[in-house]
C-alpha cells in the first residue's frame, strides 16, 4: 500500500515523461490527473487509519542486507497528516501552474519525482532510505526552481540546494555513526527506526548526534538564523514551487525533528528543550518583525513561515500532549494556509508580474473574490479561532506554557505581530480605490482558480473546527513519543491540573 | 630441468588483449582498412578477455570455497588471481571497453592514426590488468609502466594542438617522475624486507619485529606516493588538470578511469594486504591525504570555467572519498566506488566529448550553455552523472559514498568523515553549476548531434548510475566478494 | 669490505640529485637526464639490498628496470622531439597555458 | 681495501658526473655526466658482482640510451646553451629547502635514528650474489618468466608509441 | 424533547443566514437578504426566550450541551453552557441585535453592497453567540476573536474610503494585544487546571489557584477585556472604529461586542474572587477610563466620536462594578447600556442619514423639528444615559456606584470618580442632543434633513420604551435581575448597593443630582447662540482642546510605540537579516570561493613546480611516517 503511495507518483513522471514531447498541451492536464491517483490511496489510508500508536501499514524488504538497510515503511498519526497533505497540495500546484509554458513536461515530470520523494520521506523508517528520500527531492525541487523561477532563480536554487545538503551532510555523519553504533552494540548493523531508538548512547554521543540532526531539520525548517535561504527560495520559486516548499518541504524538517530527534535522542531533547525553544521563540517574532516591513508579498509570506514554523519547533520541544499535538496539526495547517497564500500570490503574479506590495492598492474593488479569499488564507494564518492556524498554535501555546512558560509568553505575542504585517499588507494591496491603470483592469479569479482555492479553503474551516478529524488519529502517536521519552529519561511530562484528565473525562459525560 | 611456472588462464585476458593490439597493427600494415574493422578487432579482443575474466571469476571462487587458495598464487607469485585482481580487472575491460566506444568519434578522426591509438589503448588495459593482478612489486612497476607510457603517448595523440604537447610532456614528466618514485619505494622495501612480493613482505611483518624498519616505511610512504599520483590524491594531482584539459577529450574520460582502477587497486592491495600489520603508521597518513584530496579536489574544481578541469579536479576529490574508504580498511566499498565512479567519468567525458565536437576544440562551461535545449539527451545523461558524482540519493554515487563512509566510520576515523561529507557539499555546487550553464542558461548555439557509440555508453552509464543507485545490491556483494588474499 | 648501506646511501644522494635536477633544469632533455639518473640510483639500491640479502633477485630486478627506463626514453625523446619541431624549444617553462 | 678505495674513488665520480648532469648548461655536457654516472656505477655494480648488470648497464645505457640522447640533442642544437636564471619566482628556494629538509632528515635518522638500509641482512654470502649470466638468468626465466614476457608488452608499447607521435610529422610536413 | 436540545440552532441561525447570505446574497434583492438576516437573528431571539423561559422561574442551573470536539487535549470542545448569564447576554445580544438589523436595511439602503453588510452583520452576530454561550474558555475565545474579525470587516466595509481600512486593522490589532493577555491567561488556566472547560474551572478554583496565580490569570484577563471593552490603556481604536457604517457602531461597537470584556470577568467571577488585587486593578482601570473618556468625550464635535467615548467611559462603569465584585450591577448596566447606547447609536444614523453623512455636530442645530421622532428618542436615551431617574440608566449606574460605596475604602475614591463622571456625562450628552436638535440650524444649504423611514424609526421606538422601562426590572425594590442571575454566580459573594431606603436615598439623590447638574449646565450653555457656546469651550484652552485632541493619545502611541516598532522591524530585516545572517551564509560560501580563487594561481602551469610540490608531498609523507615510529 505505502510502496505504490510512492510509486505512483513516479509511475506517473514516467507515464509523462513518455508522452511525445510535441503535445505540451497535454502534460499539465495528464499530471494533474495523475497526482489525484495518490490523492486518492493517501485518502484510503485515512480511511483505514486506526487511531493507535503503533506504525500500520507497515512493509519490509531487505534492501542489501549486509549494510542492513530495508525498504521499510509504515505510517502513524504524526506521519499520516503530512502524507495526506503532501498529496493534496500537489495537484493543487500543478493545476495552479498552467503558466508554466516553457518545458512543461518536465515540469510536471519534477513536481511527481518531488512528490514521490516527499510522501517517502513520511512514510520511511529506515534511516537510509529516509535519507535518500529527504536528499533527492532536492534535485527536482532545484529545477523547479532554478529553471522556472523569477529573475534571480539561480542564485536562489543554488543556496536552496548547497544549504539543505550542508546540513543533511552531517546528518548523513550521525545516521552512520548509529548504524555504526547498532553494529557494535547489536552485532549486525540496522538503519531501523525502531532498532535505532533502543540504543544505549553515551550522554556526549547523544549531544552530538541530535545536535547533527537537529541541524539539519533546522535548517530545512528553518529555524533562526539558518532562515536566510527560505525567503529567496519563495521570491523565485514558481508559484508550484513555493506551494510546495512552504506546504510540505519545511514540514519534512519540523518533521525530522519530531520523528527523529526526539525518538532516537531523548535525553539529548530533554536537555535542548531550552536551546530549542529559545530559537524557535526567537523565530517567531523575529519572522514576523521582518515580515512587517518587506516590501514584496512573497517575501512577506515567506518570512511568516519561519515565524510560524517557530510556533511548531515550540511545541515539539514543549514535549507535552497539547505541544506535540499542536506542533503536527500546525503542520497541516501551515501547509495548508501557507500553501493558498503562495497560490494567491502566484495568481496575482501571473496578472501583474510584479510582487511588489506598493504596486498594488484597492485591488479588492476590481477581484472581489481573489480579495475574499486572500483575507481567508489571511485570517487563518494569523491564527482565528475557527480556522485552522489557531488549533495549531494554540495547542501549542497552551502546551508549552506548561514546561516552557516564558517562552510561551513570548510567543503568543506573535499572534500580535502576525496580525500586523499580514493586515498591513491587506490594507496596502486590497483596500482604497485602485489608482494604478494596470490595477485597474485586472480580471478576477477564473474557475479554475476558484476550483484550486476552494478545497483549500474548505479544509482549512473543516480543520478549524473539527481538527478531531485529525487530532484523534495524532494523538495515540504523539502520546506514544512522549512515553517513549519517559521511560527513556528522568523527564516528566507535565501533567496540567493533575486531576486535569478525570475532569475533562467528567465533562463529556455531562 | 628447472621450468617456469605458467598458469595461461591467469594472464589470458592480458594476452588477447596484446594479441589485439598486435592484431590491429598488424591488420592496418597489411589491408589499411576502415577504422570500423579494427574497433571490430579491439571489441573482440575485450570481450574475450572480459569472458576470460568471467571464467577466473568462477574459478578463483571455487578456490576460495575449496581453501585451495594457493591456486591463486601464479607465475611464482608474480601475479594472483584473486578477486581483487578479477574485478579490478574486468572493471577496466568494462571501462576501456566504454572508453573505445566514447572515444569513437575521435579515433575515427585519427585516420591511419586510428590503429596505434586502439592499439595503445588495448596494450594500456593490458598493462593496468597486470598491475591489478600483481603480487611482485616489480611486476606491477612493470604494469604500471605499460599502461602509464601508453597514457602518455595517448595524451599526445591530437597533434593539432599545442596543449595535447603540452599534457603530453607534463604527464610523462612528472609520471616518470612518479614512477621513479614508486620504484625507489619498491627498492627501499625490498632492502627492508627482502621481498618483491606484497604477500612476501606481508609474510614478513607478521614473521618479525623490526626494530629499525625506517627503512621499510620510508619505502612504503615511496609507494604510497607513486600510485596516490596515478590516482591524482592531492598534494599529487597536479598534473591531473592540466592533462585532463589538453588530451584529447574523446579519450580522457577512458585514461582518467583506467588510471584509478589500477591505481587504487594497487593501493588496496598493498595496504589492506601488504602492510596491514602497519596500518597505525600509514591509516594517518593516507587519511590526511585523503582529507586534503577532498579539499582540494572540491575547493579548486568550484572555481574553474572549463568542464574538463573541473571534471579533473572533482577526480581528486573522488580520489579523496576513495581513499576514506581504504582507510575505512575493506575493499567492498573502495570497489564499489571505483566502478561506480568511473563508468559515470567514461559517461561524462562523452559528453564532455561530444559538445567539444571531436577535435576538442572547446570544453569551456560556455560551451554548455543551453545544452539543455540543444540536446536534450546529452543534457539529461550528463545531469544525471554529475548528480551521480556528486552523491545524490537515487544515484549510484549516493550509494558509494556512503559506503565508504560507513566504513570510515566503523574503523573510527570520524573526522575524516565528516570532512568528507562536508567536501561533498562543497561538491555540490560546483556540479550544479554544470547543469545551471544547461538549463538555466540560454544559448543561441546549433543543435547537436551525438555519435551512437556515445549514446550507448551514456545510456549504459545513465543506466547503471540509477540502477545501482536503487539496487545496489548485486554489485555490492560482488565487489564484497573481490577480497585480495 | 664496504658495507651494503655506504652503496645504499650512495644511491640515495644520486635519487636526490636527480630529483633536485628535474626541479631545477627547464631543459626537458635534461629533466629527462635526470630521471635516468634517479632510475640508476634505484638500480644501485637493489644491487645492493640483494647483496646485503644474499639474494639474486635484486639484480633480477634492476634488469626490468633497465627495460622499463628504455622504454621511456624511446617514448619521452619522441615526445621532446615533437614539441622541439613545433616550438623550437626544448624549454618546459614555455609549456604553460594550462594552468589554474 | 680494495673495494673502499673502489667505492670512493667511483662513488665520486658518480656524484661529480651526477651534479654535472644538473648544473651543466649545455645539455651535451650533461649527457656526458650521466655517461660518467652511469659507467662508475656499473663500476660499483661489479665490485658487488653484479657482472651481468654492469655489462647491460655499459651496453644498453651507455651504448643505447645515451647515443639516443645524443641523437636527440643534436637535432635540437647542441650550440644552444641554457639561461641559469631561474624564471619560475621561488623555485630555487623552494627545492633548496626541500633539499635542506631530506639532507637534515638523512642526516637526521643516520645519527640519531638507529637507521638499519636491511634490516633483515644476514652474512653476506658473495656466492650467493654473484651475478654471473647463467646465475641471474635461471631466475629470469622461471620465477620472473611473466615478467620477462610483460617487457615485450613494454616494448611494443614503446614502438607503437613512439610511432604514433611520430607519425603526425609524416602528415603534417 | 426539550427546548434547550436545540439551542445550537441560537448560534446556527444566523450563521446558516451568513453563510446563505456569503454565496446566493448578490442573487437576492436588496431589502430581501437584509430581511433574511434580521428573520436569522430574530429566531435566535425567539429560541433563547423560549429556551430562557424555565431560567425565569428562579434558581436555574446552567446545563452544558457539546456540540462536537474541538481540541480534547486541552478539554476544549464547542460545548454551550446555558446559565441566566449567558441566557440574558443571549437575549441582549439576539434582541439588540434584531432591532438593529432592521434598522440597517434602511440605514444600508442602496449600498452596492447590500448583501455583503447583512452576511457579516449575520456572522457577527453568530460569533458574539458563540461568545457568550461558550462551555469553556477557548470557545468563547473562539467568538472572542470571531467578533473581532467581525468587527474588522465591519469597520472596513467601505474598503474603497481612505480612512475605514486603517481604523480596522487598528481595531483588530490593537484587540489582539489584548487578545495576547488573554490567551497567556488561558495558558494559566490551563497550566493549573489542564482544562479550559468552564466546569472544570470554576469549582475548582478555589482549592487549585493561589492569590498570586488567581491575580495573574485577572490581570491578563483584564488585558483581554481591555483590548475588547476599550479600557485604558487600549481603547484607543473604539473611537477609530466610528468610520464603520453605523448600525456596526450600534451592535458592536456599542451594545454587544465591547461589552464582552465585561462578560469575561463576569464569567470569570469564580477566579477574580481569589484575587482582591485583581479586582481593584478591574475597578480602578474602570473608573479610570470612565473620567479619562468621558472628559474627552466632552470636546468632540463628531456626533459619532461623542457616543464612541461615552461608550467606553460607560463601560468603565460597568468595570467598576465587576471589579467591585457587584457582577449583577455590572451586567445590568450592560443591559441598559445596550438599550440606550444602541439607541443612540441609532439615532445618531438617522440623523447623519438625514444629514447626506454629515457628522459634524456643528453643523447640525435645530434639527428636532426636521425629524422629531429621531430626536425625541434621542432625548429620552440621553436622559437614561445621564442617569436622570427613573430611566433605564439611573438605575443601573446607581447600582454600580451604590456598590461600590458600599464596599468602601479604595472603592469610595472610585465612588467619587464615578460620580464626578456620571456628571461629566449629563453634560457631554446633553451637550450633543442640544447641538444637533435645538438652536438655529446651521448645516449647509445643500443639506434637506428629513425624517428616517419606519424600518429606521420603529427600532429607535422600541429601543427607546426599553431605556424607559428597561431600569425597572432591578430596582433596590424589585430584585428580577439579580435573582434571575444569582444562580449563575453561586460560587461568588456578590457585591450589593448599601441596604437601607436611607442610604439609597441618599446615594441616588446624588447620582441623579450630579446627572441634572450636567444636563442643566450643558442644557444652559448650548442653548445660547453658536458663538457663545464657543466661546464658552474658548474658554477652557488649553484644557478643551487637549481634551478634543484625545490628550494626544494616539499621537504618543504612535511616536512611542508603533515608530520605535516599525524602526525596530526595518533594521531586523535590512541591518540584521541581510548584512549579518544572509550575510553570513553568503559569507561562508564566498570564502570557499575565495579560498578556490586563491588556490588557483599554485596550479602556475609550470611542471617544475608541480614536480617540486609532488617531491614536497613526498617528503612531508616520509618524514611523518618515520617520525610516527
Amino acid at each position: 500500500m505505502l510502496t505504490w503511495l510512492v510509486l505512483l507518483p513516479v509511475v506517473g513522471a514516467l507515464v509523462v515523461m513518455s508522452t511525445p514531447p510535441a503535445r505540451r498541451e497535454l502534460h499539465l492536464p495528464m499530471g494533474v490527473a495523475l497526482s489525484v491517483m495518490p490523492l486518492g490511496l493517501a485518502l484510503y489510508v485515512f480511511a483505514v487509519f486506526e487511531p493507535q500508536s503503533a506504525m500500520q501499514l507497515t512493509e519490509f524488504h531487505s534492501w542489501y542486507e549486509p549494510w542492513g538497510i530495508a525498504w521499510n515503511l509504515g505510517i502513524d498519526g504524526i506521519s499520516m497528516p503530512m502524507v495526506l497533505l503532501t498529496t493534496i497540495l500537489v495537484p493543487i500546484a500543478l493545476g495552479a501552474s498552467t503558466k508554466v509554458t516553457k518545458r512543461t513536461k518536465e515540469f510536471v515530470v519534477y513536481t511527481l519525482l518531488l512528490e514521490a520523494g516527499m510522501i517517502g520521506v513520511f512514510v520511511a523508517l529506515d534511516l537510509f532510505l529516509f535519507f535518500i528520500f529527504f536528499e533527492a527531492i532536492l534535485a527536482p525541487m532545484y529545477f523547479i526552481i532554478g529553471i522556472w523561477g523569477s529573475e534571480r532563480r539561480v542564485y536562489a536554487a543554488m543556496k536552496f540546494f548547497i544549504y539543505t545538503a550542508f546540513g543533511s551532510a552531517l546528518m548523513l555523519a550521525g545516521i552512520i555513526a548509529l548504524a555504526v553504533l547498532h553494529n557494535e552494540q547489536v552485532g549486525a548493523p540496522s538503519f531501523a527506526l525502531a532498532d535505532l531508538s533502543g540504543l544505549a548512547l553515551s550522554g556526549g554521543a547523544e549531544r552530538w548526534l541530535f545536535a547533527a540532526f537537529a541541524l539539519a531539520f533546522a535548517i530545512k525548517v528553518p529555524v533562526f538564523p539558518l532562515h536566510t535561504w527560505l525567503p529567496d527560495a519563495h521570491t523565485e520559486a514558481p508559484t508550484a514551487g513555493s506551494i510546495l516548499l512552504a506546504g510540505v518541504m519545511l514540514k519534512l524538517g519540523t518533521y525530522g525533528l519530531l520523528r527523529f530527534n526526539l525518538q532516537l535522542f531523548p535525553e539529548a531533547s530533554v536537555d535542548a528543550i531550552w536551546v530549542m525553544g529559545i530559537l524557535a521563540v526567537i523565530g517567531i517574532v523575529y519572522g514576523a518583525a521582518v515580515a512587517i516591513v518587506q516590501p514584496d508579498l512573497k517575501k512577506l509570506v515567506a518570512y511568516s513561515s519561519v515565524s510560524h514554523l517557530g510556533f511548531i519547533v515550540l511545541g515539539t520541544f514543549a514535549l507535552t500532549s497539547g505541544g506535540l499535538q499542536g506542533a503536527v496539526i500546525q503542520n497541516v495547517n501551515h501547509g495548508l494556509t501557507t500553501g493558498a497564500l503562495f497560490l494567491l500570490v502566484g495568481m496575482i503574479y501571473e496578472r501583474r508580474h510584479t510582487k511588489e506590495i506598493s504596486e498594488f492598492g484597492g485591488l479588492q474593488k476590481v477581484m472581489p473574490v481573489f480579495a475574499g479569499f486572500f483575507l481567508f488564507m489571511i485570517f487563518a494564518s494569523i491564527g482565528l479561532p475557527g480556522l485552522n492556524g489557531f488549533v495549531g498554535e494554540f495547542l501549542v501555546l497552551i502546551g508549552s506554557y506548561t514546561t516552557l512558560p516564558v517562552l510561551a509568553i513570548i510567543a503568543a505575542s506573535g499572534v500580535i505581530l502576525a496580525a500586523i504585517y499580514l493586515l498591513w499588507a491587506y490594507e496596502r494591496v486590497f483596500t482604497g480605490v485602485p489608482e494604478k491603470e494596470e490595477n485597474k483592469m485586472l480580471s478576477d479569479l477564473s474557475v479554475r482558480e476558484v476550483s484550486l482555492l476552494a478545497p483549500l479553503a474548505a479544509l482549512v474551516l473543516l480543520l478549524g473546527l473539527y481538527p478531531n478529524i485529525l487530532l484523534d488519529k495524532i494523538a495515540p502517536s504523539t502520546e506514544a513519543v512522549l512515553d517513549h521519552i519517559e521511560a527513556s529519561t528522568d523527564y516528566q511530562v507535565p501533567a496540567p491540573g493533575r486531576l486535569g484528565d478525570v475532569f475533562v473525562a467528567g465533562g463529556e459525560e455531562e | 630441468m628447472i621450468t617456469p611456472e605458467i598458469s595461461w588462464l591467469a594472464i589470458l585476458p592480458e594476452v588477447l588483449l596484446a594479441v589485439g593490439a598486435a592484431g590491429v597493427l598488424l591488420v592496418e600494415v597489411q589491408w589499411k582498412p576502415e577504422a570500423n574493422v579494427l574497433g571490430t578487432i579491439a571489441a573482440g579482443s575485450i570481450v574475450f578477455a572480459a569472458a576470460f575474466s568471467v571464467l577466473q571469476w568462477f574459478q578463483a571462487g571455487d578456490s576460495v570455497e575449496l581453501g585451495t587458495t594457493g591456486d591463486l598464487v601464479v607465475f611464482s607469485g608474480l601475479v594472483l588471481m584473486d578477486g581483487l585482481a578479477i574485478f579490478g580487472r574486468f572493471a577496466l575491460l568494462a571501462v576501456t571497453g566504454f572508453g573505445l566506444m566514447a572515444a569513437w568519434k575521435y579515433i575515427d578522426s585519427l585516420g591511419r592514426r586510428s590503429a596505434e591509438a586502439i592499439a595503445l589503448v588495448l596494450l594500456a588495459t593490458s598493462g593496468f590488468s597486470i598491475m591489478v593482478a600483481a603480487n611482485n612489486l616489480v611486476m606491477m612497476f612493470l604494469g604500471l609502466e605499460v599502461g602509464s607510457i601508453a597514457l602518455y603517448v595517448l595524451a599526445g595523440m591530437s597533434r593539432e594542438r599545442a596543449r595535447s604537447d603540452e599534457a603530453a610532456i607534463k604527464y610523462f614528466l612528472l609520471g616518470s617522475f612518479a614512477s621513479a618514485i614508486f620504484i625507489y619505494g619498491v627498492a627501499l622495501l625490498y632492502a627492508g624486507t627482502g621481498e618483491f612480493e606484497i604477500l612476501g613482505i606481508r609474510d614478513f611483518l607478521a614473521g618479525f619485529v623490526v626494530f629499525s624498519p625506517a627503512v621499510i616505511l620510508i619505502g612504503l610512504g615511496l609507494v604510497v606516493v607513486g600510485l596516490g599520483f596515478k590516482v591524482s590524491a592531492a598534494p599529487f594531482h597536479s598534473w591531473a588538470p592540466d592533462v585532463y584539459q589538453g588530451a584529447p577529450a574523446g579519450l580522457v574520460g577512458y585514461m582518467a578511469a583506467v588510471a584509478k582502477i589500477a591505481g587504487f587497486v594497487a593501493i588496496t592491495r598493498i595496504l589492506l594486504a601488504g602492510v596491514e600489520t602497519l596500518d597505525a603508521d600509514w591509516l594517518p597518513i593516507v587519511a590526511a591525504i585523503a582529507a586534503l584530496s577532498m579539499l582540494v579536489g572540491s575547493t579548486l574544481a568550484l572555481v574553474q570555467d572549463d568542464v574538463r578541469r573541473m571534471l579533473a579536479y572533482s577526480g581528486v576529490a573522488h580520489a579523496g572519498f576513495i581513499l576514506t574508504g581504504v582507510v575505512g580498511g575493506t575493499t567492498e566499498g573502495v570497489l564499489f566506488y571505483l566502478v561506480v565512479y568511473s563508468l559515470q567519468l567514461v559517461g561524462a567525458f562523452a559528453v564532455a566529448a561530444a559538445v567539444s565536437g571531436a577535435e576538442n576544440a572547446e570544453s569551456s562551461l560556455e560551451s554548455f550553455r543551453g545544452l539543455g535545449r540543444r540536446s536534450p539527451f546529452l543534457a539529461g545523461s550528463f545531469t544525471v552523472l554529475l548528480l551521480g558524482m556528486a552523491g545524490l540519493p537515487v544515484t549510484s554515487g549516493f550509494i558509494a559514498k556512503f559506503g565508504v563512509f560507513t566504513q570510515a566510520w566503523n574503523s573510527g576515523f570520524r573526522w575524516l568523515v565528516i570532512v568528507a561529507v562536508l567536501a561533498s557539499v562543497i561538491a555540490f555546487a560546483f556540479y550544479l553549476r554544470i547543469i545551471v550553464a544547461m538549463y538555466m542558461d540560454e544559448s543561441e548555439a546549433a543543435d547537436l548531434d551525438v555519435p551512437a557509440t556515445s549514446r550507448w555508453v551514456l545510456i549504459v552509464a545513465v543506466g547503471t548510475t540509477i540502477l545501482w543507485g536503487i539496487l545496489p545490491g548485486s554489485l555490492l556483494s560482488l565487489a564484497a566478494d573481490a577480497l585480495p588474499l | 669490505m664496504v658495507e651494503p648501506g655506504w652503496y645504499m646511501g650512495l644511491a640515495g644522494a644520486l635519487f636526490l640529485i636527480g630529483a633536485l635536477g628535474l626541479l631545477l633544469r627547464r631543459n626537458a632533455l635534461v629533466m629527462f637526464m635526470c630521471i635516468e639518473l634517479m632510475l640508476n640510483a634505484v638500480n644501485l639500491t637493489l644491487i645492493s639490498a640483494g647483496r646485503a640479502l644474499n639474494d639474486i633477485n635484486g639484480q633480477v630486478a634492476v634488469f626490468f628496470i633497465l627495460v622499463v627506463a628504455a622504454a621511456e626514453v624511446v617514448v619521452g625523446l619522441a615526445i621532446i622531439v615533437a614539441i622541439f619541431r613545433l616550438r623550437a624549444s626544448a624549454s618546459v617553462d614555455e609549456l604553460s597555458e594550462l594552468r589554474g | 681495501m680494495a673495494e673502499a678505495l673502489l667505492f670512493v674513488v667511483m662513488g665520486l665520480g658518480a656524484l661529480a658526473s651526477a651534479v654535472t648532469v644538473v648544473i651543466a648548461r649545455n645539455p651535451i655536457y650533461s649527457a656526458m655526466g650521466l655517461l660518467g654516472t652511469l659507467l662508475s656505477v656499473a663500476v660499483l655494480y661489479v665490485v658487488q658482482l653484479a657482472h651481468l648488470v654492469a655489462a647491460v648497464q655499459v651496453i644498453v645505457y651507455a651504448g643505447a640510451v645515451l647515443t639516443l640522447f645524443l641523437f636527440v640533442i643534436m637535432l635540437i642544437g647542441v650550440d644552444k646553451d641554457d639561461k641559469r636564471e631561474e624564471n619560475l619566482p621561488y623555485q630555487r628556494w623552494i627545492v633548496g629547502g626541500l633539499a635542506l629538509v631530506i639532507v637534515g632528515f638523512a642526516a637526521g635518522i643516520t645519527i640519531f635514528g638507529d637507521f638499519d638500509w636491511v634490516p633483515a641482512a644476514t652474512a653476506i654470502d658473495p656466492a650467493a650474489t654473484n651475478g654471473t649470466v647463467e646465475a641471474v638468468a635461471e631466475p629470469m626465466f622461471t620465477d620472473w618468466v611473466l615478467a620477462f614476457e610483460a617487457t615485450a608488452l613494454l616494448l611494443t608499447v614503446a614502438a607503437a608509441g613512439a610511432i604514433a607521435l611520430a607519425h603526425y610529422r609524416r602528415r603534417a610536413s | 424533547m426539550v427546548v434547550t436540545d436545540f439551542l445550537w440552532l441560537v448560534i446556527a441561525l444566523p450563521l446558516a443566514g451568513a453563510v446563505f447570505l456569503h454565496f446566493f446574497g448578490r442573487f437576492l434583492r436588496e431589502p430581501l437578504s437584509g430581511w433574511l438576516a434580521g428573520a436569522a437573528v430574530g429566531g435566535s431571539f425567539a429560541f433563547a426566550v423560549a429556551a430562557a423561559l424555565p431560567f425565569m422561574e428562579g434558581g436555574g442551573h446552567g446545563e452544558t450541551l457539546l456540540l462536537w470536539e474541538w481540541m480534547p487535549a486541552i478539554g476544549a470542545n464547542l460545548e454551550i453552557l446555558w446559565d441566566p448569564l449567558s441566557a440574558l447576554m443571549t437575549l441582549i445580544v439576539a434582541g439588540v441585535g434584531f432591532l438593529i438589523h432592521i434598522f440597517a436595511i434602511g440605514y444600508m439602503h442602496g449600498d452596492e453592497r447590500f448583501h455583503r453588510f447583512f452576511t457579516y452583520l449575520n456572522l457577527f452576530a453568530a460569533s458574539m453567540l458563540t461568545l457568550v454561550l461558550a462551555g469553556n474558555y477557548a470557545m468563547l475565545f473562539l467568538g472572542w476573536e470571531l467578533v473581532g474579525l467581525c468587527s474588522y470587516l465591519l469597520i472596513g466595509f467601505w474598503y474603497t474610503r481612505a480612512a475605514p481600512p486603517p481604523a480596522a486593522k487598528k481595531a483588530f490589532i490593537v484587540n489582539r494585544i489584548g487578545d495576547f493577555g488573554f490567551m497567556v491567561g488561558l495558558m494559566i488556566v490551563f497550566t493549573a487546571f489542564g482544562t479550559l472547560s468552564y466546569s472544570g474551572i470554576f469549582e475548582r478554583a478555589g482549592d487549585v489557584l493561589t492569590t498570586g496565580l488567581a491575580t495573574a490569570i485577572g490581570l491578563l484577563f483584564l488585558l483581554g477585556a481591555a483590548g475588547k471593552s476599550a479600557q485604558i490603556p487600549l481603547y484607543v481604536w473604539l473611537p477609530d472604529a466610528m468610520e464603520g457604517p453605523t448600525p456596526v457602531s450600534a451592535l458592536i461597537h456599542a451594545a454587544t461586542m465591547v461589552t464582552a470584556g465585561v462578560y469575561l470577568i463576569a464569567r470569570s467571577a469564580a477566579v477574580y474572587e481569589l484575587s482582591i488585587a485583581a479586582q481593584v486593578t478591574v475597578a480602578t482601570i474602570g473608573a479610570l477610563t470612565a473620567i479619562w473618556a468621558a472628559s474627552i468625550a466632552l470636546a468632540q464635535r463628531d456626533i459619532k466620536k461623542v457616543l464612541a467615548y461615552s461608550t467606553v467611559s460607560q463601560l468603565g462603569y460597568m468595570f467598576i462594578a465587576v471589579g467591585a465584585t457587584a457582577y449583577v450591577a455590572g451586567i445590568f448596566h450592560l443591559m441598559t447600556h445596550a438599550f440606550f447606547k444602541a439607541l443612540l447609536f441609532l439615532g445618531a444614523g438617522s440623523v447623519i442619514h438625514a444629514m447626506s453623512d454629515e457628522q459634524d455636530m456643528r453643523k447640525m442645530g435645530g434639527l428636532l423639528k426636521k425629524m422629531p421622532i429621531t430626536g425625541w428618542a434621542m432625548a429620552i436615551a440621553t436622559l437614561a444615559i445621564a442617569g436622570i431617574p427613573p430611566l433605564a440608566g439611573f438605575w443601573s449606574k446607581d447600582e454600580i456606584l451604590g456598590s461600590a460605596f458600599a464596599r468602601g475604602g479604595w472603592f469610595s475614591v472610585l465612588w467619587v470618580i464615578g460620580l464626578i463622571t456620571a456628571l461629566l456625562t449629563a453634560f457631554y450628552m446633553t451637550r450633543q442632543w442640544v447641538m444637533v436638535f435645538l438652536g438655529e440650524p446651521r448645516w449647509e444649504d445643500d443639506k434637506q434633513p428629513h425624517e428616517s423611514p419606519a424600518v429606521m424609526t420603529v427600532p429607535l421606538l422600541v429601543l427607546a420604551v426599553l431605556s424607559v422601562v428597561g431600569g425597572l426590572i432591578n430596582t433596590p425594590f424589585r430584585l428580577t435581575l439579580e435573582n434571575f442571575l444569582e444562580p449563575a454566580f453561586e460560587l461568588v459573594s456578590l457585591q450589593h448597593p448599601p441596604e437601607g431606603l436611607a442610604m439609597f436615598a441618599l446615594l441616588a439623590g446624588l447620582s441623579a443630582l450630579a446627572g441634572l447638574a450636567g444636563a442643566a449646565a450643558a442644557f444652559t450653555t448650548y442653548r445660547q447662540p453658536a458663538q457663545d457656546w464657543m466661546g464658552f469651550e474658548h474658554g477652557f484652552q488649553p484644557l478643551w482642546g487637549t481634551w478634543e485632541e484625545a490628550y494626544h493619545v494616539d499621537d504618543i502611541y504612535g511616536r512611542v510605540i508603533v515608530a520605535p516598532g516599525r524602526k525596530v522591524a526595518e533594521a531586523a530585516a535590512f541591518k540584521v537579516d541581510l548584512p549579518v545572517i544572509d550575510g553570513a551564509v553568503n559569507g561562508v560560501a564566498r570564502v570557499v570561493r575565495d579560498v578556490g580563487d586563491w588556490a588557483r594561481p599554485l596550479q602556475t602551469g609550470f611542471v617544475r613546480n608541480y614536480g617540486a610540490l609532488l617531491l614536497a608531498g613526498t617528503v612531508t609523507i616520509v618524514i611523518w611516517l618515520v617520525a610516527g615510529q
